[in-house]
């Protein structure tokens, strides 16, 4: 325990220093962004705060990707929890950011009491803190201790990584934050715990059991359908994406799952090969949630609101930032040519690939959660559909977004790198796969010298002999060419002029946003077809000038969030209700406070021998 | 030589206040003593690491690691509690709750008060350590009664008799201790050193009777649940330096008589039966210390329910035994001494802003005392075990301790519990520090001394997460000679 | 003749148990401190040691007649009325005081004090002393018996100390007595404050800090 | 020689598609015992419109007009993209199966967003009813794809030249893709294309908004579809190998049996058309749990081996 400095304290394999990378490449146009992010938004010792907390920040990510000790990792884990639950609390004004700073921090920490657990177990058997020595030392571990330790990984980590059921805090922390740390925080904080999951359970425990692979798929899909629910139901354009982060976690997770569950059938090829899509996953969702969470940080700067239903055809006041915003939003629902579509085609592929490979019932068990993905990715379309359409198009809805204006030039220097990213991880495909694979293969331990994924420099082929291949260039050189030609096409026979006119309105004179679709309703059909995991409910009222007169009528419609209505709600109830009952040991009097410790010698001494 | 220093001064000091007129003089010349006998515990403490064995004088004083280490604690509170008690005192004092005179009975009492808990470690004649621990209880009820308005004066009479009543069976269990010492040997002594050297020989039955009167006696005054019940009421009442020195030191004194007991029980019986004890005793302490900290309103009473916790955590790790846990536990000590301090000193401040206890009214206290906030939400996160306060430290080894040795219940209620006291000292603090500001409260600037005070104490709740790899051998060390042999 | 004193204890022990009004216990407690101061005495006057006698003396001059005296007219002083406020009736009290001896003779045999006859009557009767201090400290709601609960239990000890080891250190014995001195007028204090506050000294009343 | 080749592809889809989508209006009506248009109207109504002028809404944005360019371009590649007059095509490097999922999907993304950017509530309604469906659709469709890549080992575009024996599992797949098929290309009983009336429409509702060319380019988008979906439906159930070399004869022959066989699944759509009445939006998540269900029963059946 207390030779804490091993000989060496930092690790630099590949893995590490993808993260590294991850990390770099998100928080350096996110500090770009936030020099005009914060001007004006807050007094000049809180942007010297602020700034100093993203070092900080930054820094102790970088130490938890890179350290090669378990205490020291550890410590790191928590400063970085500490670190970020002061910048969720930034804006101590709300209330709102208290509340979630707390269920943020108790969360993680209840999170790192099962990381403690899991390192004291590994420990105990390596009587070291670095990870060579664990890992040839957890070769010698008893099975049902490898079960426990990784069930308390993925616990500790999950938390983190804001798996389904424990992802609750995610949605209040990650929209209270500034947008430039909201965008860190979803696209590399949350991925830290990704990490801990490779490099402790693929990297230091092992694999050895399919069912750990199968729970993670499992948790996965929830993970990904229970996410993009929610985030349709969800207005708030931050939180939105926050639980969007939850998806594409779940997503993210399925090629690990995937990776675990080959490794442990013995498929290694497969396994370098999931593992990829995995982390291929991991770094564009990083890309393009970071840039989405910038442009929503500039929706807010803007207009001053979160609310998707009081924005509006910002794309007429804030050009750049909505064709930012649709790149990312392309990415995240997974549109070719963009990255997101490689690395979910990648997943799909691994499935598709994992199936060919395995037997019976299992072929069926990774059909399905194909087909969930499939799910996933469609209803994220439908959900981004919702948030561009009514947050950038048609006309404002109110004086919010009327006046906004587009932003400053360090804000969209920082959305334009990311979306740049967007696209060259979308056509740069196979040399961004070759380099994967090398740090797949530094997680998993396999030989990848022998394997190839890919056919030449610009297409993807996952399996020699499947003549299955995917080149995002030429995807994108046919689309342009023909799009092009549809455009000659139009302008050949341009004979007559493009008048402009009011929209439609059915005889309507007064046609305004009022009229105006809102989100709330775009996002009334999922909330039917999904009633029985939402529970709707609604709230009217009329407010009436006479008894035949309606003046106004408002409509509200909740969803009850399950997981914490039905978990954590009555567990937090249970511990409030028994500590008030506690409560009453103490009332005050000093003869009941005498007697507490005459009794207390009595029941010594009469079972003095018990002990 | 040393320990001269360090007795004679708050005697000293004590008696100077009656020809110091200043106040403010007074404050800082009582400081400047404390600094003093800050330096001198250094001294004492290296020297005694260097030597590797013990001092004695006369057979009445004896000096091992184990006192040096309580007296450099004792002596570390009890000067960041001079230099706090400056400025408090002198706003008090301003602001008219207590008279000229009645500051000069407060810096009479601080000292006699610092000079009893200086006092117990270095004495070798348990019967006299008795005598010594009563005095501070004494002391320390007028203290805790200082401002005579009706709470605290009803908090000092709880006190007063909840702890003389505890401490009565502790003289008690002294006396069966040299009762079954005098049976071994048939020499007539109190001495510890005497009675450690022929523990073995000990009788088994009358030691382990002796020693729950010990416990539950010592254990009243360390504020071990289920005996904890006078802490909340003197510590919230008590002004806010000696809430600082009842939480950080004065329960360690009683621990640190506990120790001393235990060692001889250890040697006597074996380790498994004051094992099974304490950790007992500190579960049931943690248990009751965090339904309290969930509900609790008033910030003094939390602070006092999370001592109990910590001495809960400290018992657990005496009881789990092995380097690993006694030296977290020493560390534990210290670094909960500090802590608390810290955070009754900021609550001390932010109860003189705000008129009041109730955490529910207190808004916005960063916005309001920037510095006293800052320091709150530091010692808020580090006595909650938040990496990379120091206090993390100490907890992983107690917990990593009862791990590796098999205690997996006691390994899961030690993360259970800390984890929700964490969750509720996060939640009560970050409410109080963060929000809006009530109307009416300007920003105020805070004074020097109570500025160095803080930083003091912060300084070693960074710190002592770093110096660990530097003190571990003579950490190694202090428990091996302590408990083996 | 000293079981005799022994029993004497005792029986002023239970007349403090019965005791409803505040002089009857002043005066059962003055009757123990000298049952007390008797024994000391004797047991200093049998051994001849020099010590005993002075702590036999500082018994009869404190215990006998310092703390009875001061405990009294801080009673008279502060003008509160003289019923104990029992929380369990007398006959009850009585019972449990009985059970609480038979518990401390069991008790002093399983400590294994199987000598002499003597040191078996005299730690039975110092630990039920002890217990049954603690349970008047339980039982009555003034703030006095909480002091002479006190007291009774420190003389319990005084006589264990006495009866298993002849004594302790002298320094010690002194310290100690110096000790119980001071408490006693320090409680004597507060109680004052406490009427002063309060107008009563009934401290199950003093219930305002809770939880 | 090969680009000639795609080339004469993308000529037959544009050349064919309309066409079958009158062949079936055409039906239709005849079942219902009226006349109907003519087979060709489709053609003279995209004549029609591509002489027009063009009202563009005021509160459009660019997104409105780039929309009709991306999804033509996006039916057209996927057109592209399967094996139609030659077994290897050099767009084969494009994607496979799973890409041309995606690919639809761009079209169909940037249809709705061109919906919601006008700002009639119209649009709106067909744009979330449109997302909606087929949102619902794909992990049916993924099973399809799934089902019959498990057959051939592999989700290569070219699992539908053909070679493949017909199974039990490719034709409850065939199924599943039909029931798809229905609800991607507007037809009843998902949506209805001929209607106006505001409560019903999807399809209809988003493109209310185009007139003019554009409105031609996205009515040849969504004839270009449908031919796709029936052409994979009918590799599926009526396997017939295409063409390895550039052979005209046989190319010309392939053709042949490539429009009957389209036209026979044209029938059948038209056939349950007339048969069943429009179901409410929300009973389609049952329709597509059904065809999901068939989803499912093709793969147990792929993995059983019928």
């Amino acid at each position: 325990m207390l030779n804490l400095l091993s000989k060496q304290l930092f690790l630099f394999d590949p893995l590490s220093l993808f993260f590294l990378f991850v990390l770099s490449i998100i928080s350096l146009p996110a500090a770009i962004y936030s020099f005009g992010y914060l001007k004006g938004e807050y007094s000049s010792t809180k942007t010297v705060l602020a700034w100093f907390l993203l070092f900080a920040f930054v820094l102790s990510m970088a130490l938890v990707v890179t350290i090669n000790n378990i205490l020291i990792f550890l410590i790191a884990w928590e400063i970085m929890s500490l670190v970020s639950y002061f910048l969720v609390v930034f804006d101590t004004k709300h209330e709102k950011s208290i509340q979630a700073g707390t269920i943020y921090i108790v969360m993680t920490h209840i999170g790192t009491a099962f990381l403690i657990v899991a390192f004291m177990t590994m420990f105990k058997y390596a009587n070291s803190f670095d990870f060579s020595a664990i890992k040839s030392a957890c070769l010698l571990m008893p099975a049902q201790t490898r079960n426990i330790v990784f069930l308390l990984l993925l616990i500790g980590f999950g938390t983190k990584a804001g798996i389904v059921p424990l992802h609750i805090w995610l949605p209040y922390a990650h929209p209270q934050a500034p947008s430039h740390i909201s965008s860190i925080m979803s696209g590399v904080m949350i991925k830290t715990a990704i990490y801990g999951i490779i490099r402790f359970v693929i990297f230091i425990l092992g694999v050895n059991s399919s069912w750990w692979g199968v729970l993670v798929l499992i948790l996965a899909v929830i993970s990904c359908l229970v996410g993009v629910i929610y985030a349709l139901m969800e207005h708030d354009i931050k939180r939105l994406l926050a639980y969007h982060s939850v998806e594409n976690i779940g997503i993210i997770l399925l090629g690990i799952g995937l990776a675990m569950f080959f490794l442990s059938i013995n498929l290694p090829y497969l396994a370098v090969f999931s593992m990829i899509a995995g982390l291929y996953h991991l770094v564009n969702h990083a890309i393009f949630k970071g840039l989405l969470f910038l442009c929503a940080g500039s929706v807010y700067k803007a207009t001053g609101t979160r609310d998707i239903e009081k924005l509006g055809g910002l794309i007429k006041n804030m050009p750049q930032t909505a064709a930012y915003f649709l790149v990312g939003a392309m990415a995240i629902s997974a549109l070719p040519p963009l990255n997101g579509f490689v690395s979910e085609w990648l997943t799909l592929q691994a499935f598709f690939l994992g199936a060919f490979n395995v037997m019976g019932g299992t072929k069926l068990f990774l059909g399905i959660c194909a087909a969930m993905l499939a799910l996933t990715s469609g209803l994220a379309a439908a959900c981004f559909v919702k948030v561009f359409g009514i947050t950038f198009l048609a006309q404002p809805r109110s004086h919010y977004a009327q006046n906004a204006k587009e932003v400053s030039l360090s804000m969209r220097a920082g959305m334009l790198f990311l979306s740049l990213l967007t696209i060259i991880f979308g056509l740069a495909a196979v040399i961004v796969m070759k380099l994967l694979a090398k740090v797949a293969s530094a997680a998993t331990c396999v030989d990848i010298s022998d394997m190839s994924f890919a056919l030449n420099n610009f297409t993807v082929s996952p399996q020699v002999g499947k003549s299955i291949y995917l080149s995002t260039p030429l995807l994108t050189f046919v689309l342009i060419v023909l799009g092009v030609t549809g455009f000659g096409i139009y302008r050949l026979f341009s004979r007559e002029k493009v008048k402009s006119y009011s929209t439609w309105d059915c005889g309507y004179y007064k046609l305004d946003s009022r009229n105006e679709y809102t989100a709330t309703a775009f996002s009334k059909p999922f909330r039917i077809a999904f009633s029985f995991f939402l529970l709707p409910y609604r709230k009217t009222q009329k407010i009436r000038e006479s008894f035949y007169h309606i003046k106004s009528f408002a409509y509200e419609t909740y969803t009850t969030k399950i997981f914490k209505k039905y978990i954590f709600d009555p567990v937090l109830a249970l511990v409030f209700r028994s500590a008030k009952y506690m409560r009453r040991i103490q009332p005050g009097s000093i003869h009941l406070y005498l007697s507490y410790i005459f009794v207390t010698v009595l029941l010594l001494i009469i079972f003095m021998h018990r002990f | 030589m040393q320990i001269l220093f360090i007795l004679t001064i708050p005697i000293l000091l004590s008696v100077a206040v009656l020809f110091i007129k200043k106040q403010r003089v007074f404050g800082i010349v009582n400081s400047m003593g404390y600094l003093v006998i800050l330096s001198a515990s250094i001294i004492l403490l290296k020297e005694i690491v260097s030597l590797r064995s013990s001092i004695s004088y006369f057979g009445f004083i004896y000096l091992d690691i184990l006192s040096a280490f309580f007296i450099f604690v004792v002596s570390v509170v009890a000067f960041a509690a001079s230099l706090y008690s400056i400025d408090y005192i002198r706003k008090d004092t301003e602001s008219g709750v207590i008279s000229e005179k009645k500051a000069k009975i407060y810096y009479i009492l601080f000292n006699l008060f610092c000079f009893s808990m200086l006092f117990v470690p270095a004495l070798n004649n348990l019967g006299m350590l008795w005598v010594a621990i009563e005095m501070t209880t004494l002391i320390s009820a007028f203290l805790v009664g200082f401002y005579n308005n009706k709470e605290s004066v009803e908090a000092a009479w709880k006190y007063i008799i909840i702890c003389s009543v505890g401490i009565i069976f502790a003289l008690l269990g002294t006396i069966l201790f040299s009762y079954a010492f005098s049976l071994s040997g048939g020499m007539k002594s109190l001495n510890w050193s005497d009675m450690v050297a022929s523990a073995g020989k000990m009788d088994k039955n009358t030691l382990k009777i002796a020693f729950i009167f010990i416990l539950v006696g010592y254990g009243t005054k360390a504020g071990l649940a289920p005996m904890h019940t006078w802490l909340p009421d003197a510590h919230s009442q008590a002004v806010a330096p000696i809430s600082a020195l009842l939480s950080g030191v004065l329960l360690k004194t009683a621990i640190y008589a506990i120790i001393r007991f235990g060692i001889i029980t250890i040697k006597g019986v074996g380790f498994q039966y004051f094992s099974n004890l304490m950790i007992l005793l500190g579960i049931i302490s943690l248990a009751i210390s965090c339904g309290f900290i969930l509900v609790q309103k008033d910030l003094k009473r939390l602070l006092a329910y999370s001592s109990i916790e910590h001495v809960g955590i400290i018992s657990i790790g005496l009881g789990i035994g092995g380097i690993l846990g006694i030296g977290g536990a020493m560390l534990h000590v210290f670094n909960h001494a500090v802590t608390k301090s810290l955070m009754f000193f900021g609550a001390g401040n932010v109860v003189n802003k705000y008129r009041t206890h109730n955490m529910h009214v207190m808004r916005g206290v960063i916005s309001t005392m920037p510095f006293t906030g800052f320091m709150l939400l530091m010692g808020a996160f580090a006595i909650a075990g938040m990496p990379p306060f120091s206090i993390f430290i100490s907890e992983i080894m107690i917990i990593c301790a009862a791990f590796l040795k098999g205690y997996y219940l006691v390994t899961f209620l030690l993360l259970g519990f800390i984890a929700i006291i964490f969750g509720a000292v996060v939640n009560h603090f970050s409410k109080s520090l963060f929000g809006n500001i009530p109307k009416g409260m300007a920003v105020v600037r805070e004074p020097l001394s109570g500025k160095l005070a803080f930083l003091f104490l912060f300084v070693q709740i960074c710190a002592l997460g770093l110096v660990l790899p530097f003190i571990k051998k003579d950490l190694v060390w202090m428990v091996q000679t302590l408990f083996q042999g | 003749m000293m079981v005799i004193i022994l029993l004497g204890i005792l029986g002023s022990t239970f007349l403090m148990v019965m005791a409803k009004r505040m002089p009857a216990l002043i005066r059962s407690f003055c009757y123990q401190s000298f049952f007390l101061f008797l024994i000391i005495f004797i047991t200093a006057f049998k051994e001849n040691r020099l010590d005993l006698y002075v702590v036999a003396g500082l018994i009869f001059a404190l215990k006998v007649l310092v703390i009875p005296y001061f405990l009294s007219s801080t009673a008279t002083k502060i003008k509160v009325s003289e019923s104990l406020g029992l929380f369990i009736n007398s006959q009850l009290s009585l019972i449990i005081a009985l059970v609480l001896t038979y518990f401390s003779w069991m008790f002093s045999k399983n400590l294994g004090f199987t000598g002499e006859y003597f040191s078996g009557i005299a730690i039975t009767v110092a630990f039920s002393q002890v217990f049954i201090g603690a349970f008047l400290m339980i039982s009555r709601m003034k703030a006095f018996t909480q002091v002479i609960g006190l007291l009774v239990m420190e003389n319990g000890i005084f006589l264990l100390g006495v009866s298993i080891e002849e004594g302790m250190p002298f320094f010690v014995e002194i310290a100690i007595f110096f000790d119980v001195f001071v408490s006693v007028i320090v409680m004597g204090l507060f109680v004052y404050r406490i009427n002063k506050l309060f107008t009563h000294i009934d401290v199950n009343r003093l219930s305002r800090l809770k939880g | 020689m090969r680009i000639f080749v795609l080339i004469l592809q993308l000529v037959l889809f544009i050349g064919i598609a309309p066409f079958l989508s009158g062949l079936i209006t055409k039906i239709k009506n005849n079942i219902r015992m009226r006349r109907g248009q003519s087979v060709f109207q489709p053609y003279y109504n995209l004549v029609k419109l591509f002489s027009k002028g063009e009202v563009i809404s005021e509160t459009a944005s660019w997104i409105f007009k780039v929309t009709p360019f991306v999804v033509i371009s996006s039916s057209l590649a996927a057109a592209i993209l399967i094996p139609v007059c030659i077994f290897s095509s050099p767009m084969r490097y494009m994607g496979d199966f799973l890409a041309l999922i995606f690919i639809f999907a761009l079209g169909r993304f940037f249809l709705a967003l061109s919906a919601l950017d006008t700002g009639s509530s119209f649009g709106g309604m067909g744009s979330s009813r449109e997302m909606f469906i087929s949102s619902l659709v794909e992990p049916a469709l993924l099973l399809v794809v799934f089902s019959i890549s498990l057959q051939f080992g592999s989700t290569d575009i070219s699992a539908f030249s053909g070679m493949h024996p017909v199974t039990v599992s490719s034709i409850v797949a065939a199924l599943a893709l039909f029931l798809v098929t229905i609800a991607e290309t507007s037809r009843i009983p998902v949506d209805n294309q001929e209607t106006h009336l505001e409560l019903t429409m999807v399809h209809e509702a988003m493109v209310l908004e185009y007139s003019g060319r554009s409105l031609a380019l996205i009515e040849m988008a969504s004839y270009i579809k449908q031919m796709i979906m029936f052409f994979l439906i009918a590799q599926i159930i009526f396997p017939i190998a295409v063409p390895c070399f550039i052979d005209l004869a046989q190319m010309f022959l392939w053709i042949i049996w490539y429009i009957v066989r389209i036209i026979v699944i044209g029938v059948a759509v038209a056939l349950v058309e007339v048969s069943i009445t429009k179901m409410r939006l929300f009973r389609v998540t049952d329709y597509l749990g059904f065809a999901f269900v068939l989803g499912v029963i093709a793969v147990v059946c792929a993995i059983l081996g019928v």
